[in-house]
């Protein structure tokens, strides 16, 4: 009937969600182990095939540096190989992970992030904190792709009735005359996605949009029980 | 001098901590063991080593179940973890198992030196992983 | 109706199997990154530790220990790095992927793996050998975990209006008299899943074992259009 037909829809959203989020885990492995670990290891080789005994203060220099490249490179390894357990990153919590995500974008140097978490943290059902996970990694990567931003900021509120997450950026915005009535349909998956996901976990999800200001997403999620 | 025993699947890395622990001066490398499984048919009475630097992933028999076994069958000798992991379940696995240290394999020459001499002088080696954090 | 729940349940089988696919990859890259690459870089980085210019010929050998280490380890990233990209891993065909996994298994040491392909090789649909490499992969992990094998042997057989897949060890076997009936249900999730999703895209899966002489597994697709 219409109930299971909900809970099918419900399930595939899950599963959608949890496959694009460890694709994304996937790529930046991928792209980690490419631009930095590779280059530091290129940088180590090139250190050890210029060593010389002829000369030592040389020699003793290159070993330092090799030392310490290293050192670095193990630890990244270590970091990576921690991101690769996504099931492990979703037990510890929404804002942990938030925060892991947000530490990552910060890494890259390109865009100032400011978290910000007001409230007695608590936690939402497992498939909740998932979907708001993924719709958050959607608009960091719209951010990213599109905004030319120079700041994110982020907000997360524990209220007792209420969950909020807001996503701001300064960016370039873009035109949303055609975001009206919830008509989506014009725009790419991402914004689809996130609008009929946040449907999905009872969760509302607003944009607002200036040309040449910035873009901001407000995402509420009212709880069923009272939270203390 | 100190009797050791290195339990690492991984010969070469292995080789080369065998070769730092015996230029420490103070320790002999009695002898070296692929796995668990390898080392308990190594291991003779009349021969014992004080300490058993052990890894944690080897195939046959692991980490956590050979330091079980040794701590039941022997518990006089020390054993001293040494493994790529990191995370806290690890070490904790470990210590439970019966390990009085926990290293990494990455640590500096002289980590190892401090949590060899820590185990032959106190019986135990926290490192800052372990009581830090 | 009915035929929209058969589509679901197909939709939902293909995600699962996508994600455990996915899933499996993180778990060998941090695998890999714990049991080869972090250690071969440790014992670059006591190598370096332990360099002295007081003694040129033994400092000689660790140079070129180290430069071998490192070209290893900046090389095994690579391939990481691309086995990472599982969608490619799809797009490279069946036979691709079984190559893949297989090599993945040898390298590992622990068993002898044989490869067999017969006949003309062609594609199948995309997600029918996405469930055939999924039961692959799950039957692998069994043979892995259960069977104490010394040999895997696998055959692939492209016939005109016939694939099939087989997967043999020479390992203990188990007792199957509860398969009877098809009625796996006595068993873990991985001969359920493996039954139910040969199901789903119309494969047969047979398996038969006997005990100290190993287990064999055939699963066998009749085409829909006779492949040329
Ligand atoms: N933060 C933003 N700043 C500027 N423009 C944005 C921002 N977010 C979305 N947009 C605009 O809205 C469009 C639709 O976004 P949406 O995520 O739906 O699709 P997409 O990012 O283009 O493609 P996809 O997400 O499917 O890869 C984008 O193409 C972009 O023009
Ligand atoms: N190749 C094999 N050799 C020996 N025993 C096997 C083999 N394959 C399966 N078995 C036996 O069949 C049982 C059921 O396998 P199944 O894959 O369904 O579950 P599992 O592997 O125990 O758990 P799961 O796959 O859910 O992690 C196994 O526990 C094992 O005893
Ligand atoms: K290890
Ligand atoms: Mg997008
Ligand atoms: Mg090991
Ligand atoms: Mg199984």
């Amino acid at each position: 009937g219409e109930k299971k037909q909900l809970k099918d829809t419900y399930e595939k959203e899950i599963l959608e969600s949890k496959l694009e989020i460890q694709e994304q885990t996937l790529k930046y492995i991928s792209q980690e182990i490419h631009d930095n670990i590779g280059q530091a290891l290129s940088l180590v080789k090139l250190n050890i095939n210029t060593m010389n005994h002829g000369e030592p203060e040389l020699l003793q220099n290159k070993i330092s540096d090799s030392r310490q490249l290293i050192t670095k490179v193990i630890q990244d390894l270590r970091d990576l190989s921690r991101s690769l357990n996504t099931d492990y990153i979703m037990e510890s919590g929404l804002s942990k992970v938030i925060e892991y995500e947000l530490g990552m974008i910060k890494k890259s140097g390109v865009f100032e992030v400011v978290l910000e978490t007001q409230g007695d943290e608590y936690r939402l059902e497992n498939q909740q904190e998932l979907i708001l996970f993924r719709i958050l990694q959607e608009s960091l990567n719209n951010i990213i792709k599109h905004s030319r931003a120079t700041t994110i900021s982020i907000r997360v509120l524990y209220e007792p009735r209420l969950f909020t997450l807001t996503i701001k950026d300064n960016g370039v915005g873009f035109d949303a005359s055609q975001l009206d009535n919830n008509n989506y349909n014009k725009f790419g998956l991402g914004l689809r996605n996130m609008l009929s996901r946040a449907k999905i976990i009872n969760a509302s999800f607003k944009l607002t949009t200036t040309i040449n200001e910035g873009t901001f997403i407000t995402l509420t999620l009212p709880l069923e029980t009272a939270k203390l | 001098m100190q009797n050791i025993v290195l339990v690492d699947d991984h010969v070469l890395l292995r080789q080369g901590l065998a070769n730092l622990v015996e230029s420490f001066g103070d320790y002999k490398v009695l002898f070296q063991a692929d796995n668990g499984d390898q080392f308990i048919e190594q291991l003779s009475a009349d021969r014992l080593p004080h300490i058993v630097l052990m890894d944690i992933n080897m195939p046959v028999k692991d980490g956590y179940e050979t330091s079980v076994w040794l701590k039941k069958n022997y518990p006089a000798i020390k054993i001293l973890a040494l493994s790529m992991y990191d995370n806290e379940n690890s070490v904790i696995r470990m210590f439970k198992a019966g390990a009085k240290g926990y290293i990494l394999k990455d640590c500096d020459p002289s980590e190892l030196k401090n949590a060899l001499h820590a185990l032959v002088t106190k019986g135990f080696y926290y490192s800052e992983m372990i009581t830090g954090k």
